[in-house]
């Protein structure tokens, strides 16, 4: 652990900025939406990784522990295209 | 052929409970002898898996129980014979009972449950729990639900006739329900907010139990309707007797503002929903 | 540590002791599976004896109402019954109490990782217990939306007076948080505070159960407390997340949501509450049958890949909802997958006791009644993963019946089983064994009645959570057999008297029970009555699994200690 | 014979503190899912749903957003300070941190005294996603209580944060922390990163989709 983090942790700050700006741009540009909802969770993945990576230093945990945090991923996206499914089946009065 | 085995097959829960084993209420629909058999056929298999299970226990306990003086056999039944040997009944298992009640099951949401009638002989009804009774609709001359002829009986009365495909869609005017009809062998959630749908078909004419079977509050328990399975000529009678009378609406709500509060307005109803 | 100067404040009450705290957990375990018991007896009373005045008790407890339980009253009986069995009896029984006691023990560790939160998580679930009890003192009573509390129901405009479901609500809150923080507790405690030598494959099944049961802790404890925190929105500020129809002021919910999110939890916690018995079980039937647990590796693994396959299943509880049809079939399919694995842990009990020598002490007689109670549960749930045997007995007694031979049933039994077992470790003492066998029979064969016949009520046809049966026309033929049932239930419950007088009765003899009275191999049989804080005077080393029994190169005892070695 | 009993100890060098905070994250941000996949099943049974923009203000919570990603930058610096025994860098950054954090509970108040008061402007935004009324309430249909529900809880974990690392400054202004010793400023560091990863989401699924 003795290289300087400190130009890391710098490009990542400005990484992170600018991925949000291009998020915020993204959510005015008229596309179509299914693209757009893609692009943004895309890019919030991205920047929700490099949060994990660099600034809670996953990249230098052991690999054990990085797996174990991934395996709830698998099981939420289960759990959310259940639910999904199950909400764009139903009749609902309107 | 209606039967996928024979009919009686109840005897594991005989077994058990002896003099004391009550029948179901008696199936006077079209399909529910396909729950029956696939409960039979069920109650048959893990009979016979429970049956050896209990022989396998008893005979163990019997033959080695630590009175006989003999010593435990030093055995892990980690060796690859034991797994293989576990593992294989547990597929045994699974694919003499699992399989076979899935695909009895697939097969009968198929043609029956999930197969709703296509023909245009169809009797449509809505039904709309309210806390604690059945609010039912019928579309009335026009054959459209939500105009100014529907149908709308006395609370807690359902009419069907015999040998007609019935359609029910179900919502929930408060909290969630359950439609259930036991001598049908069927039950639907209603649930506010959300339409459901079953389908059923009456061979018998009589008059059966509607209850529900979802906590619904303190008066859930006493939450009956009857349904009145009868001719088509009675059934059509009925429906003329309760056919609304013109221009009485605009009398109806007049001071009624309390009953309001609870119970279904007098004109409810949705336009009917196609089934996909 | 150990040196310290104690207090009695902080021996007993704020004691960071995971023994003492194991005791506690017991302590409020026992009492709430007695009130929970007290609450099954009542709503039995009213089934089998519709609205007739409760015997001895009814004109004091209700004498506006002549001695009868009315309506509301039922309801809040059969609701409480389940939120106190599941979350305050089964839950620090197994979990708290076992869970606390065995795990350091049995892994050769001085205690927990963290005592502090070991002693929060027990202050929390106390706390949780006291607003609990709290809404029994509302003039309203308590929550009445069954133990699932389905909103609309259970919000206000749902027809429940009171603020009952509200505390109801924050109850279950501050309980998932406690448990939350058990969870971590445990999972820490066994990945990180093993003793040399103790690997995974070594450590005892138990101590197996009771990891896989935090892990889906902490996996969906969050869940429900996230659904929870929504409902409690919607009781109090007034949301509109779960209300629909007429109940709903503007843009409706969906009560579905509630639902989901209940079962993406509430299914895990069945296996919650059942994994650790498995794994006790499967260690005691080693113990008593003086053999290893026989396919030691692949019972660990399929309770695994139960654990994992019962996170992808909650639909099956909600066939009935008009859930689409593509879910509802994956749903069966993976359902029914759960029964490869569990046949294969089932054979291999059934593998522990061949050839074995069998000691039918009261413990061993527990575990070989879970057997034959968890067989019949576990059977009878492929009725309920059948869609089309779902649709007829959903929400049917039939459901009651099966989940209470694999809840009820063998959690009891595996409860009754650890607390005959590890009672010398904690108290120093036997039970007493006499009284343990009559305890046994009298309470194995009153069970299998009580909840075989609810089972054959269900597929009878009668619906739960009703408050008299005579209602119905087609419920008239069972009033009989419901009356049984209910004489029986009483029967269970005078049994259970008679394993408190035990217990109470063999803490206080004179007669010491020698160190290691079952003459196990694991970890917690090693010291001396009472275990010092701090557990082990210096670390063990482990040797050896932890079913070395019958070894055939010992010749004067049969069984071998984990922490021996065999000097050839 | 010690040295051949081992436990295999697959996490290596994290300290069980570390181990603890990391499980208690992944509880944490279940949490989170289940509340956001809520607001995702809800927004897909109704229209009343405000569109990117139309009701709530992107352009100040983006600098909410860019005040958290700041706040994680000095938080990750005071670990760094503290590694190599900098306390003054340590005290600067923390102190940098805790008033990142105070600054977005300022704003996030601000924004929610702004819905809850309300005002004619508003009101038209809300017509056009069909909810009624001048302020945007809780109460507001599924959208104001999913945004409510989720921003309030991110808020009370800011919060938390904010009083979780004052007491770390607290005791690293009585000395208590070096670079021997900064196991727990890691793992509140943890903490801290934690509620910048999750507002990610939050943006995201809440404001920007």
């Amino acid at each position: 652990m003795e290289i300087n983090h400190k130009s890391l942790y710098i490009k990542t700050t400005i990484m992170l900025s600018v991925l949000t700006l291009i998020e915020i741009g993204i959510s005015y540009w008229d596309i179509v939406r299914f693209y757009q909802v893609g692009l943004l969770l895309t890019f919030a993945l991205a920047k929700m990784a490099c949060v994990a990576y660099v600034f809670m230093h996953l990249y230098y945990e052991e690999k054990v522990l990085r797996r174990i945090l991934f395996v709830p991923i698998p099981l939420l996206i289960y759990f959310l295209l259940g639910l999904a499914y199950d909400a764009q089946f139903n009749w609902v009065i309107q | 052929m209606k039967n996928y085995q024979s009919k009686n097959i109840n005897s594991i829960p005989y077994f058990f409970s002896g003099f004391w084993y009550k029948d179901p209420p008696k199936d006077v629909s079209l399909d529910g002898y396909r729950i029956d058999n696939v409960i039979h056929y069920t109650d048959l298999v893990i009979g016979i898996y429970f049956g050896i299970v209990v022989a396998a226990l008893a005979y163990f306990i019997f033959k080695y129980r630590a009175s006989l003086g003999h010593k435990a056999e030093y055995d892990h039944g980690n060796s690859r014979k034991n797994v293989m040997f576990t593992g294989g009944l547990g597929l045994l298992v699974f694919f003499s009972v699992d399989a076979v009640i899935e695909k009895m099951a697939f097969k009968d949401l198929k043609e029956a449950f999930w197969n709703f009638p296509k023909t245009e002989n169809v009797i449509r009804i809505e039904v709309m729990p309210q806390q604690f009774a059945w609010n039912f609709c019928y579309a009335g001359p026009d054959n459209e639900f939500g105009t100014d002829d529907d149908i709308i009986p006395s609370q807690n009365q359902m009419h069907i006739p015999v040998n007609t495909p019935v359609v029910v869609q179900i919502a929930s005017w408060d909290v969630i329900h359950s439609f259930y009809l036991p001598n049908f062998r069927i039950k639907q959630d209603a649930t506010p907010g959300m339409i459901t749908a079953l389908w059923f078909q009456a061979t018998e004419t009589g008059v059966f139990d509607i209850a529900c079977a979802e906590l619904c509050g303190n008066s859930h328990y006493k939450m009956k309707g009857f349904l009145t399975v009868e001719s088509e000529e009675d059934f059509q009678s009925w429906l003329s007797e309760n056919t609304p009378e013109e221009s009485q609406d605009d009398w109806d709500d007049w001071g009624d503002e309390d009953e309001e509060d609870t119970g279904v307005p007098e004109d409810w109803g949705w336009a009917w929903k196609e089934i996909k | 540590m150990s040196g310290h100067q104690k207090s009695f404040w902080t021996k007993y009450i704020f004691s960071t002791d995971h023994k003492m705290i194991a005791k506690q957990f017991l302590w409020l375990g026992m009492f709430f599976l007695f009130f929970g018991g007290a609450l099954a007896m009542l709503i039995r009373w009213q089934l089998g004896y519709p609205e007739q005045p409760v015997p001895l008790i009814g004109n004091w407890m209700w004498p506006g109402d002549g001695g009868i339980i009315n309506p509301d009253i039922y309801n809040q009986m059969f609701t409480m019954h389940g939120t106190i069995m599941i979350f305050w009896a089964i839950t620090p029984l197994l979990i708290g109490a076992f869970g606390n006691f065995i795990i350091p023990l049995q892994i050769g560790a001085g205690d927990m990782a963290f005592p502090k939160l070991n002693l929060f998580s027990f202050w929390t679930m106390f706390l949780a217990s006291l607003i609990l009890l709290s809404s029994y003192l509302l003039p309203t009573g308590t929550a009445a939306g069954g133990w699932t509390s389905y909103p609309p129901l259970s919000s206000p405009a749902g027809g429940i007076p009171g603020l009952g479901q509200t505390i109801w609500t924050v109850a279950l809150i501050f309980m998932g948080v406690s448990s939350m923080m058990g969870a971590i507790n445990y999972i820490t405690t066994v990945v990180r505070m093993r003793a040399p030598g103790m690997d995974y494959f070594k450590m005892p099944l138990s101590v197996w159960g009771l990891f896989l049961t935090s892990i889906l802790n902490a996996v969906f404890v969050p869940v429900i407390a996230a659904g929870l925190v929504m409902l409690l929105l919607d009781q109090t500020i007034g949301t509109e997340f779960f209300l629909a129809g007429r109940l709903a002021s503007g843009d409706p919910g969906d009560p579905l949501l509630f639902q989901h999110v209940f079962w993406i939890f509430g299914h895990p916690e069945v296996y919650i509450l059942i994994l650790p018995v498995w794994g006790i079980i499967s260690d005691l039937l080693s113990v008593f049958s003086r053999k290893p647990a026989f396919g030691y590796r692949v019972t660990a693994i399929a309770m695994c890949t139960v654990t994992a396959l019962s996170t992808l299943v909650w639909g099956h509880h909600m066939y009935t909802t008009g859930m689409s049809p593509l879910l509802g079939k994956s749903f069966m399919f993976l359902t029914l997958l759960i029964s490869i694995p569990s046949a294969m842990f089932f054979l291999n009990w059934l593998g522990t006791m061949w050839k074995g020598s069998i000691h039918f002490t009261s413990p061993m007689l527990f575990s070989i009644g879970v057997i034959w109670v968890f067989g019949l549960g576990g059977l009878t749930g492929l009725y309920n993963a059948t869609i089309t045997a779902d649709i007829y007995l959903h929400d049917t007694m039939f459901v009651v019946g099966h989940f209470h031979y694999t809840l009820a049933a063998s959690v009891m039994f595996g409860s009754f089983a650890a607390i005959y077992f590890w009672f010398p470790r904690m108290f120093g003492r036997k039970l007493d064994s006499r009284l343990g066998k009559i305890h046994f029979w009298g309470t194995f064969i009153s069970i299998n009645f009580v909840f075989f016949n609810m089972m054959v009520l269900g597929y009878a046809g009668h619906h739960r959570r009703i408050y008299n049966p005579s209602e119905y026309s087609f419920l008239e033929p069972l009033t009989g057999l419901n009356e049984w049932i209910s004489i029986f239930s009483f029967l269970l419950g005078v049994f259970q008297v008679v394993f408190l007088i035990n217990m109470v009765w063999s803490m206080f003899k004179k007669e010491r029970s020698p160190q290691n009275p079952w003459k196990a191999t694991t970890l917690e049989w090693t010291m001396d009555y009472p275990i010092p804080h701090g557990n082990f005077e210096e670390t063990p080393l482990v040797h050896n699994g932890p079913h070395e029994y019958s070894r055939p190169d010992i010749k004067d005892r049969d069984w071998l200690g984990q922490n021996e070695r065999i000097t050839v | 014979m010690n040295q051949t009993l081992t436990v295999k100890d697959p996490f290596g060098t994290a300290t069980t503190g570390k181990l603890a905070m990391w499980l208690f994250l992944a509880m944490d941000a279940i949490t989170f899912a289940a509340i956001l996949m809520g607001g995702i099943y809800l927004r897909l049974r109704t229209d009343m749903w405000g569109d990117a923009g139309q009701v709530l203000n992107i352009p100040l919570t983006s600098f909410n957003t860019f005040l958290l990603i700041m706040s994680s930058f000095t938080m990750v610096m005071a670990l760094d300070a503290i590694k190599k025994n900098d306390i003054k860098g340590l005290k600067l950054f923390l102190s940098l941190t805790i008033l990142g954090g105070v600054s977005f509970l300022g704003i996030q108040i601000y924004e929610y005294a702004h819905f809850i008061i309300g005002n004619a402007e508003l009101g038209q935004a809300l017509q056009a996603t069909g909810l009624k009324g001048d302020s945007f309430l809780w109460t507001s249909g599924t959208y104001g209580a999913t945004f409510y529900a989720t921003t309030s809880f991110h808020g009370l974990h800011v919060l938390t944060g904010v009083i979780y690392l004052s007491v770390i400054f607290y005791q690293s202004n009585k000395g208590m922390y070096s670079s021997a010793n900064y196991d727990r400023i890691e793992i509140a560091g943890l903490f801290w990163h934690f509620v910048d990863l999750v507002w990610i989401l939050v943006f995201t699924i809440i404001y920007l989709i």
